[in-house]
């Protein structure tokens, strides 16, 4: 990789150029994992249904996680469901993303405090890239953290980036 | 996604060869979910299952446990327990909150104003429309009709913006409190509620139209699932799980909670039209004509609807005489009941909330072996579980 | 059927079981038994001509301090008729009769309740938690529980 | 000069050149498809579907593709390895195996064979081999059920489906796509589902048999290609993904490629036996080697679309149905339909 990565250290057009289409594609099509946990899983299903319509931005939900780019952590994350939840980000195809949908997946939400069973924080197993607020964040919250997911990836240089 | 680790309970029936004749076939577990396109939520379901036949299936919950038995006991007061009970059965929000806020009156002996109760049946049968709209395009789904469920979920916005007028929330509002409700109706609001009644009897006719009477669909559920009668009183199912069975059953009608008797609509039981009484089929239905009652008691309230203050009878301070009180009321699941344990503290001793979706899950086995794995996923789906409210 | 009734029915039945009977100016009239005999007089309620409890509503666990109770809520939808049945036993050896041949439905509440307060019910075919994983330590909603530091390597408090 | 001229001359190189138009066919329908597929359903589900690449969403395909390229590929360690990579490359050739003998046009076919059906329905099951390869192959077991139900399904639709192409061969006397395509020309009323050219009497008489044959076709082909109310092998509902559950990536992206070809041959050859072919509904107004291949794509592409809209109107049907159909339903039907014609052409 050496030779490689030299080359494309100093960023000319052609690199550049391909960064912003490699960037552009995967940002347009951020297919979704179709994971629900609680009641943000239900304004998930309301954004991408007639109303909101996540498929105007590319996001197809995705029965599997082979196949998925974006998993939306939409809900209570309990200490039960934290190590299949680590599975299932383990499970996806580099490059992933996740986005912690709404208070529970945040922080623990309101059961911060005596949820002897709720994992505080989704961010505590996996890594998170957007943090939507809420409880639950509404449709175009969410949308709102889609679009800032695409400005993340739209900064990023997959030649730059180690791809494992 | 497909977890080979059984660590929890193997099955006893793992790899024994099955008792049916002729070619000798092993029997394989698989496990279903907790991330599963169509166990609606974090359910686990082990399934034994013999080529395509289900032998057993063994459930799992838990995955959603969020410890709200324990939470209420930690609350200062017992209005502060509203907006965990909202997140129960996230997707029939107002019910929770009324069933909640009818045991706690009846606790503390409130009389309430009549417009509170007309406001909260309103409130509780729009509520119930929604919910039943989201368990009817799930339904779809699991079925492999993707499109049912875009045109629920788009008829289900409009009562979401009714909801949000009146409240500011879309899915859990915190609306009612014990004694009142937090704000009174918003001045549109009656118009559009009747322009949506209207509406929506339209697209009751769309959903017949491209589901129900759908010849492949009949072929899918009816005959599958069977629960009888005796089975499902025995094993206390509710709600459209019971009257699909054909008992005729509601807890608005026989044990009436608030104002329902003064209302005219029928209490839709299963008649087994295409198959048999209890099948898949006539818990779906149930559903599909429960909205057009629903419908109906919506049109009579807003018409009757009484003025008055929503906040009179609200009191400053809950303090409620020492006992104990079990509650409750029909949510789209079934009966939703609360058993209350108060001290003489502000805080509930404890809280107990007996959820539908517990209670109708745990007939699952009974109802699904010799079923195909197909059918295992009608059979779900029509028992249309919330899992915040099956785990707690 | 009124509450008293029923009261005078099991005690005519049973004897000198009932250790308390709160029937009168209550929310909920109720009965307390001896732990021992609840699945005998669940049958008989069940079963009897005259009192027909066909539905157990609801079954919860309670933390008294000292004590773990049952709370059982039966309703007859014949007949339309409720009473609570309550028992206790002492936290040191809860162990109380399971009522899950009488109504199915007990087997999960009873399961739950084992899950969160540890009452041992006897006789039930499939006591394992329920709502808590399978190798978790202690009943959380007794009012002396205190909630682990770690559990899985995944730190617990916030 | 003279050297790129030999090139070009020799066979091996037209042959390549020949098979390189199919290709470059099928990435740039499959991406046509994809496109409208989802906007048909949205059109029917009260919504707009892709929006916010490109003019309406139509670089979306291009994205999408762009994308599962750059997407790691996953081989799960407990996976048979060698099946697993070479499964969806079988698929594959399955499908675009079978282009080769498509009769695009009057001018232009990959391979003219005598059998060209019969190398058709032979070669298309291939790809029933590469979807048992992938289930068995991926270690999970909601896979293996999806390739199994795939296989079951696709080998009892072979049956009814075989018997409507065997009448239609009956009539004309020949197995070349190419010559059954040359017995249709020459306007809308020679078409074989109104019964091609035979006598009058005959022809008027055939019609209702050859309408039944041509549904029995349609729902069979149907369920060949594994699409609702037969996409039991990935039923989303049941199955997770079925049999392409564990793929990610290109491997992914060369079974959707392989799915959508499929569905293009499928409705290819409705055309070619009941629907004329390449030949202009006209006779020989707009006829000729370009507006042929047009007239083809145009009807293949009508037969997709039905498909499509089927697929977001239906619900998926169950196992047992599924050969219920098939064993009870279509396959008497059409051997009574081939019998039946079998006589008209005797007498």
């Amino acid at each position: 990789m050496g030779l490689l990565d030299q080359k494309f250290d100093s960023s000319n057009i052609v690199v550049t150029t391909l960064d912003n289409l490699l960037n552009w594609a995967r940002l347009s099509s951020l297919w979704q994992m179709q994971f629900g946990l609680a009641c943000c899983a239900i304004e998930m299903m309301a954004a991408s249904a007639s109303h909101f319509d996540m498929m105007r931005f590319g996001i197809i939900p995705r029965a599997t996680p082979r196949q998925t780019d974006v998993m939306i952590v939409s809900g209570t994350v309990t200490l039960k469901m934290a190590t299949r939840i680590k599975r299932l980000y383990d499970q996806m195809s580099e490059p992933r993303y996740v986005i912690s949908m709404g208070s529970c997946a945040n922080c623990g939400g309101p059961y911060w405090e005596h949820g002897y069973h709720v994992l505080k924080g989704v961010d505590r197993v996996i890594p998170v890239d957007v943090y939507v607020p809420g409880c639950p964040p509404r449709p175009e919250a969410l949308i709102e953290g889609i679009l800032k997911l695409q400005e993340k990836i739209r900064a990023e240089s997959l030649a730059k980036k180690k791809v494992v | 996604m497909n977890e080979t680790v059984h660590q929890e309970k193997i099955s006893p029936t793992n790899g024994r060869s099955s008792t049916g004749k002729g070619l000798r076939t092993e029997e394989m577990v698989i496990n279903m979910g907790p991330q599963h396109p169509s166990t609606h939520g974090v359910l686990r379901l082990e399934i034994v299952v013999d080529g395509e036949i289900i032998r057993e299936v063994i459930p799992h919950l838990g995955y959603l446990h969020r410890c709200f038995e324990k939470h209420c006991e930690y609350m200062i007061n017992y209005q502060q327990v509203v907006p965990y009970v909202d997140r129960l059965d996230y997707v029939a929000s107002m019910n929770n909150e009324h069933a909640f806020v009818v045991a706690a009156e009846r606790l503390l002996n409130i009389e309430i104003p009549e417009r509170v109760h007309y406001i909260r049946i309103i409130m509780a049968e729009l509520q119930r429309i929604a919910s039943h709209l989201i368990a009817i395009g799930t339904f779809g789904i699991d079925m492999g009709a993707f499109t049912p469920f875009l045109h629920a979920f788009r008829d289900r916005e409009k009562i979401l913006d009714l909801f949000e007028m009146t409240c500011g929330a879309r899915l859990l509002y915190n609306y009612m409190m014990i004694g009142g409700l937090s704000h009174d109706l918003p001045p549109q609001f009656i118009e559009k509620t009747k322009q949506f009644c209207v509406e929506f009897k339209q697209t009751l006719k769309e959903i017949d139209d491209l589901l129900n009477y759908n010849e492949i669909f009949i072929k899918r559920t009816a005959n599958v699932g069977i629960l009888p009668k005796d089975v499902a009183v025995n094993y206390a199912c509710s709600g459209p799980m019971l009257r699909g069975s054909g008992v005729d059953w509601d807890l608005r009608r026989d044990d009436p909670y608030t104002l329902y008797d003064r209302f005219e609509w029928d209490v839709c039981i299963g008649k087994g039209e295409n198959g048999t009484v209890g099948d898949v089929w006539n818990r779906h239905m149930v559903r599909q004509r429960e909205m057009e009652q629903s419908v109906k008691i919506i049109e009579q309230a807003i018409v009757n609807i009484p003025e008055g203050d929503v906040k009179k009878a609200v009191p400053k301070r809950i303090r409620p005489v020492p006992g104990e009180i079990y509650s409750r009321t029909e949510s789209p699941r079934g009966e939703l009941g609360f058993y209350i344990v108060a001290t003489d503290s502000l805080t509930p001793y404890r809280v107990k909330g007996r959820s539908p979706g517990f209670v109708n899950l745990s007939v699952i086995n009974e109802i699904s072996r010799g079923a195909m794995i197909a059918d295992l996923v009608a059979i779900i789906g029509s028992t249309d579980i919330v899992l915040g409210e099956v785990d707690r | 059927m009124t509450p008293q009734e029923i009261h005078d029915i099991i005690k005519s039945q049973f004897g000198e079981i009932i250790l308390e009977a709160k029937l009168e100016n209550v929310p909920d009239p109720s009965i307390k038994i001896q732990p021992e005999k609840i699945k005998e007089v669940s049958l008989f309620l069940r079963d009897d001509e005259r009192t027909q409890f066909d539905v157990l509503m609801c079954l919860s666990g309670v933390d008294y301090k000292g004590k773990l109770g049952v709370t059982y809520n039966l309703f007859s939808m014949t007949l339309k008729h409720k009473i609570t049945v309550k028992v206790e036993a002492p936290t040191e050896t809860p162990n109380i009769p399971s009522v899950e041949s009488v109504w199915k439905t007990a087997n999960w509440h009873e399961r739950e309740a084992f899950d969160m307060y540890g009452i041992h019910f006897e006789g039930h075919p499939d006591l394992r938690r329920i709502l808590m994983p399978y190798d978790w330590e202690g009943y959380p909603l007794r009012k002396d529980y205190e909630t682990p530091e770690f559990y899985n390597g995944m730190r617990v408090p916030y | 000069m003279e050297l790129i001229n030999s090139i070009l001359e020799n066979t091996i190189t037209q042959n390549v050149l020949n098979a390189l138009v199919p290709l470059i066919f099928v990435l740039l329908y499959a991406l046509v498809t994809l496109y409208m597929e989802m906007k048909l359903a949205a059109h029917m589900q009260d919504r707009v579907a892709y929006m916010h690449n490109g003019w309406h969403g139509t670089l979306q395909p291009f994205a999408d593709m762009l994308k599962l390229l750059q997407k790691e590929d996953i081989i799960p360690s407990a996976a048979n390895k060698i099946l697993f990579v070479m499964a969806p490359y079988v698929v594959f050739v399955g499908t675009y195996a079978s282009f080769a003998v498509l009769p695009f046009s009057s001018a232009y076919i990959g391979s003219s064979i005598d059998l060209g059906i019969f190398y058709l329905v032979a070669v298309s099951s291939l790809v029933v081999v590469g979807l048992l390869m992938s289930g068995w192959a991926s270690n999970n077991k909601w896979s293996l059920f999806g390739s199994f139900r795939s296989a079951a399904q696709v080998i009892s639709y072979e049956i009814p489906s075989v018997l409507a192409i065997l009448a239609v061969v009956m009539i004309v006397g020949t197995m070349s796509l190419q010559g059954i395509t040359e017995y249709q020309s020459g306007g809308i009323w020679n078409w074989l589902i109104f019964g091609g050219r035979l006598a009058l009497w005959k022809k008027l008489l055939s019609i209702p048999f050859m309408i039944v044959l041509f549904i029995i076709y349609l729902v069979a082909s149907m369920a060949e290609v594994n699409r609702t109310p037969f996409d039991l092998p990935e039923a989303e509902s049941e199955l997770v993904q079925g049999y392409n559950t564990e793929y990610s990536g290109m491997k992914f992206a060369i079974f959707y490629l392989a799915e959508y070809a499929n569905l293009f041959i499928v409705s290819a050859v409705v055309v070619v036996l009941f629907f004329g072919g390449w030949s202009s509904p006209f006779g020989d107004f707009l006829n000729g080697p370009v507006w042929n291949a047009i007239w083809f794509i145009t009807k293949g592409m009508l037969f997709v679309a039905i498909n499509i809209w089927m697929r977001w109107t239906l619900p998926r049907i169950r196992v047992d149905q599924l050969m219920y159909v098939s064993w009870k339903v279509l396959t008497p039907f059409a051997l009574f339909c081939v019998i039946v014609l079998g006589l008209l052409l005797v007498l």
